[in-house]
């Protein structure tokens, strides 16, 4: 019998990286403060003392140097997995990431290739302002050759980040920070709870090596009416509208966007024959488009309503304003009730 | 060399000079001499400064006296201000990093032990020159007496915050008070400040500007980026490195391996680099006018490293404890900038220890009645402007989709407080 | 009368810029080879020796400093329009827009703004390769504070640039590299048609100022069965693809994608209950998903078939394979024939 | 300063010393002297070398002979093995060059008058060393002798392309000659070099990487990011500036104002930097041969660079003598690369003119046949590689997106071959 600990996301995580960097000695990781301090959330908190000054380290406040010299390792035959402290601050990195680490492996015709995981913190939910909050997964999701995997919960943190450091390809891993220490249903006032005492099977995380495969979607909760598309810390504030809305819904994970499991989605909207995508990010552009654009162009025949976007609206991360953007379980409640009352 | 014999390759991780669990040491510093630095003329030839980065610039002696060429030769009431500006700048640190811990803010930055320099700098340029902060820099505004209740409100983001709750506290803009906008990403705005040099000179105008980065931040593309189009342009601006010694946990020595200066940086581009005493008050207002005259004279942009201190936590969210010795700050071989320039207004017999006293009590209490009067409009949450302001300044005019959600936004407000008396989202 | 003259769409974007160079002494250019040399594409011959080395000059090969210079001037109170080479270089100061040009005037609640605008050559269709050929308008769309303008003819290249330069906000401005010189129609085995000698009345250009207000789309053809949305060189692929299916489609040109003119494909949808979106860039997670989205929120119940996409396959633009991936006028034709006799 | 009389400020724009309209000059480059550049031990300490960026490191001197502490002393063989694949080069760039005005292939760079550099570090480092090359560098490839054929197959992107039509011409990949994939945008793998490097350190290897910007590249944040991250880490790498003084018609005074060289660059990193000339295929050779010593003894990263001269136009889409003189190449004061070797060898008896020609026709030769042989598959649009390979490796295993897209692709195909016998998109 596989051994289990209750986990949070950051315990998860960091559990991830010491199994792989334990298995394989190519596993490497560095980034801003990740070393002897253990990263600003703690994720890489002991990796340096268990496993040595080289291969858990600190580096220079560059994230394009970050992500550029990792591709290097990458080509050379390592495995690295370098932490971004936050997704806003991926950017710098944004060219390396598009120009270099996704397409290196097709313009080379395969003799290079660039397995980098890129961990970052992303999202919003925590005071954080414009630029600790975004969740810039369309921007990745566009670029072809990049993977991109959002875990909602401490079990798939730790699969899916284990099957990411195991593909050849380069993944982006985006970490919602508001779910780090529990789960978030998007009602601030509510008495926050810790993953351990969540209720929660997801906090029940294996000590030692398993695989989430990416591009397989979770049904976290089945249901005839309408099908709800989300992932990261949106699984939560879906489950907590749809309780909100009485709808019975059927709520799919999609854990990674990157491959996307097209056959999930296809498979539960043709039978609820309604669809409400939410995310945090804002709406226009954002990935909730392409989801809406592949569930009618596979799903035409069977929708009886339109498909909603429930997302942030298009500004900035606006400070002051984070519950009013925050598209919570009240604005998807109301979607799934226009979703199933529609005409 | 034949392959057989080959060494065996290393990696090289930098580590600092001590650790929570290690001795204390300063010995990498080399404090030099007072006075001793050379001040070339303002049209001097970079060639002939290449020296000059591995220097430390000070005015203010073991003694508390000025001396040497860098002094700016100020009058007593100056000095005064700028103590001032920098005893008020911590009475504010003080009260709004305690105002964090009580939930009245998200977040807080102290500037401690660093206040030499924006306040010196503040007080020496001109009305209309240009500064690109970073998020240590409010005593800039405390040396121009920026009202302290706005500065609360902003801070926390209530109805009355002067950034309408768009951003987040301490990452300032007050453009009537030459204060560019900040924001969280690091390094972007050095280059902003380039180009706001060469606008003023495209312009044939007379307002130069003036930018920060900390150490950490030298290592992005971007401080780069900016060095190389002020060199290319001869922009006339004066571009700072705050070499605090840490970004966040990590020691200089990533962004500037083996003790190398930050002022060397300059080499590369071919204007001078100079490396100052940021805890001297004088020696920061010195070096700084020197720069300012090179730039408003068509000499061109320099790269001045003001070498400092984080005496505190890299934010509210730290805990330096963490990776370095508690009380290393106390060791820092070059003191306190507070301490430092009252008691060389005291050596030259301007100033005494009661009026001190009165200074830091009477500085206390005004930050304590703006904090107040910014308490009675709101703390974070308690208060926020209207909803209306969420929807603007995205562009210059709103557009459909911003129209549309606001509306959506008034709908479900309405609603709700129809139902239930409350909103929600 | 105004007078008007041929010019090709280079000609015609040269003479926006001389014009606003000439009424507004704080327009200024600049970018890398743009100055004596008068920029690879030939955009800006002759501004410099016209209006002199301070209006017109080249720049250090950074992008990240152009951008982030030109926000500076403009902050400043100029109106600078820097040139990127080609847009696939325009990763490199990504950062840049999003993080600053695009959120400095609400994050500084209107203290300063930053109404920069960049041209950048832009698509496919000329052999460039990985790096000559990308269509990253998506990336541009996403951001919320940016403007993002396609012009797809010389009249309309020359004022929306003027509507461009004279906005407040900071603009993407993507110039279609493979219509520079003339229409092209997805046959790269046709003979080459010039602007001068294509027949199309777009090709006769003001010589003066005017505006091609943004965010109003053009009706290229009217049509009864489907409506065509494209931009760029997607609009002459569009007509030609149109005439190769023998459909009655509407074709609309958007100009702008932000702001984008939802009333009239709103109006143009609602009439024909079909819709065909057809976009260079590869098809997952581009713009045609937001317009899909739109598109099917807006007129489900008008829409008697599925929304189709016609759109760049999945992978780096592939350089030997360019006709194999660009979406010409066949693949549109398909499209069109599907949407009709959708049952 | 008071504001009144403050003087006017001024865009300074820099502007290059010739124009196609003025006289050739040039004045500013100083040659030096050959053999007169002290050569400093491997582990000598970056604070004693910071003399060397401003100094020109060259070996041949006017009388053809190798002289002074960097003459890496070579047998006559290696330096005709040198010679060949500089010859070879040349031969094969004018060959394809023209391929493209015959519309043969889609895009061609010539190297013309740079040979030297990635020639004779092709030969000078290890196998296993690895090479992040910039496209000008192709003479690495002819220095081991990569086939011809194959690179003129990569070249017109026909069947046989070793990268399968995926990459445009001469944005070369070729792994088993230590050759990194090469890509349009400029800059972004100078950063992977060293991390390549520092995988080598971290795995305790003995293999160090080389790679190349241009001059007008550096000012890239890239540039900067790299020499931090080698500077940090003392990554085991040799970083390069090809300073062939332009980047397409921008003269190198962008990226260095006034005429600094680029070698002080390093001097921002606590690295050593030199400038070597790069016409000089000893000079090269022996500055090669220091830095890779330094790399493989964890003395860490070097920054050399290549004074040269792009004697060509930038690619086959540019017209040089729109922006500079027609002639101005004939004056360069450092001679051809070729030529200089040559009259070396000469000059030490081991090579005459009669063999000279006699290998300029035979690899002229050797690139007819190979450039035929190519031809025989096909050039652009004549023959491509077979259509499945546009949809691998985009990942290492195909996603559902791209097994629909090429099934959709092969039925259009197949139902148009049956209608119309051709197929299209
Ligand atoms: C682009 C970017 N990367 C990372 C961060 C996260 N971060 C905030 S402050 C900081 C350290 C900055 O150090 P330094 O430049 O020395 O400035 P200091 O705080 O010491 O004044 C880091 C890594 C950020 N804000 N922006
Ligand atoms: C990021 C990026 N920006 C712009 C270009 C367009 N471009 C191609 S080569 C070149 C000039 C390069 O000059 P330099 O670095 O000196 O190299 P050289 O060609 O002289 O060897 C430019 C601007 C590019 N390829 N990549
Ligand atoms: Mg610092
Ligand atoms: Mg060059």
């Amino acid at each position: 019998m596989t051994e289990t600990k209750k986990m949070n996301m950051i315990q998860a995580l960091n559990s991830a990286l010491d199994v792989m960097m334990t298995q394989d000695e190519d596993v490497l990781v560095f980034g801003e403060d990740v070393g002897y301090f253990g990263g600003v959330f703690r994720v890489t908190e002991g990796l340096q003392a268990k496993h040595g000054l080289k291969r858990c380290f600190d580096a220079p406040l560059t994230e394009g140097g970050i992500i550029g010299s990792a591709i290097g390792m990458a080509a050379y035959g390592l495995k690295p997995v370098p932490e971004i402290q936050f997704a806003d601050y991926i950017l710098p990195a944004y060219d390396q990431l598009v120009s270099e680490a996704a397409r290196l492996r097709y313009r080379s015709n395969g003799e290079f290739s660039s397995p980098v995981t890129v961990r970052t913190p992303y999202g919003g939910g925590i005071f954080g302002g414009q630029t600790h909050s975004q969740s810039p997964e369309a921007i990745f999701a566009h670029v072809t050759g990049l993977k991109t995997v959002i875990p909602s919960n401490p079990y798939d943190a730790k699969g899916l980040l284990i099957a990411s450091i195991e593909c050849d390809d380069p993944v982006i891993f985006l970490e919602p920070k508001r779910l780090y220490n529990g789960p978030f249903y998007g009602r601030p006032d509510e008495e926050l709870k810790t993953w351990a005492n969540s209720g929660l099977a997801t906090a029940e995380v294996p000590v030692g090596h398993y695989e989430v495969p990416l591009g397989r979607a979770a049904l976290v909760r089945e249901g005839s009416e309408v099908t709800v598309l989300a992932y990261g810390t949106m699984v939560h504030v879906a489950a907590a509208g749809i309780a909100e809305s009485g709808v019975d819904a059927e709520l799919i994970d999609l854990r990674s966007i990157v491959p996307l499991d097209i056959d999930a989605i296809t498979a539960s909207v043709r039978k609820t024959g309604r669809c409400v995508i939410l995310h945090e990010a804002s709406r226009f552009g954002g990935f909730g488009g392409e989801l809406s654009a592949l569930v009618q162009e596979r799903c035409f025949d069977y929708l009886r309503a339109p498909i909603e976007r429930v997302a942030g609206y298009d500004m900035p991360y606006p400070h002051a304003f984070e519950w009013d953007y925050f598209p919570g379980p009240i604005r998807l409640a109301e979607a799934l009730l226009n979703a199933v009352e529609y005409r | 060399m034949t392959k057989s014999n080959l060494p065996r390759l290393e990696l090289h991780i930098p580590e600092p000079p001590s650790r929570p669990d290690t001795p204390i040491t300063f010995d990498h510093v080399n404090r030099g001499e007072a006075g001793a630095v050379r001040r070339p003329d303002i049209a001097e030839h970079e060639s002939n400064m290449r020296d000059l980065p591995y220097e430390l610039i000070r005015v203010l002696d073991d003694d508390n006296l000025a001396v040497g060429p860098w002094n700016p030769m100020l009058a007593p009431e100056t000095l005064i201000k700028g103590l001032r500006a920098m005893v008020l700048s911590r009475a504010f640190d003080d009260r709004l990093f305690r105002a964090h811990r009580q939930g009245k803010t998200s977040f807080y930055m102290k500037s401690t032990g660093e206040e030499a320099i924006s306040a010196a700098q503040s007080l020496a340029l001109d009305k209309g020159d240009m500064f690109f902060p970073t998020y240590r820099a409010l005593a800039w505004l405390h040396a121009r007496n920026y009202p302290l209740t706005t500065l609360c409100n902003q801070i926390f983001s209530n109805a009355e915050d002067p950034l309408a709750g768009k951003q987040l506290p301490i990452l300032m803009s007050a453009r009537a008070y030459d204060f560019y906008s900040i924001s969280g990403n690091l390094g972007v705005r050095f280059v902003h400040a380039v180009g706001w040099a060469m606008a003023s000179a495209y312009k044939n105008d007379t307002k130069i500007s003036l930018a920060y980065v900390g150490d950490g931040t030298t290592a992005e593309g971007d401080f780069h980026e900016a060095m190389t189009f002020a060199a290319a342009y001869r922009a006339p601006t004066i571009l700072c490195v705050t070499n605090n010694q840490y970004a966040i946990s990590s020691f200089a020595g990533f962004a500037a391996p083996e003790r190398l200066p930050f002022a060397a940086k300059a080499l590369a581009y071919g204007f001078p680099g100079i490396k100052v005493d940021g805890n001297d008050f004088l020696a920061v207002w010195g070096a700084t006018q020197w720069a300012a005259e090179r730039a408003r004279t068509n000499n061109g942009p320099t790269l001045i490293e003001f070498y400092t201190y984080r005496a505190e936590g890299h934010s509210t969210s730290d805990d330096p404890g963490r990776y370095r010795p508690k009380h290393e700050a106390e060791h820092w071989p070059l003191g306190d900038p507070v301490e430092r320039l009252r008691d060389h207004l005291i050596a030259i017999g301007a100033w005494d220890m009661d009026r001190h006293a009165a200074m830091e009590g009477e500085t206390k209490e005004q930050v304590k009645v703006a904090a107040k009067e910014a308490e009675a409009i709101g703390t974070l949450g308690q208060s926020k402007p209207p909803i209306e302001e969420m929807f603007e300044d995205v562009f210059a005019e709103k557009d459909w989709r911003l129209k549309e959600q606001l509306r959506e936004l008034k709908a479900r407000r309405a609603a709700r407080a129809e139902t239930q008396g409350g909103a929600g989202a």
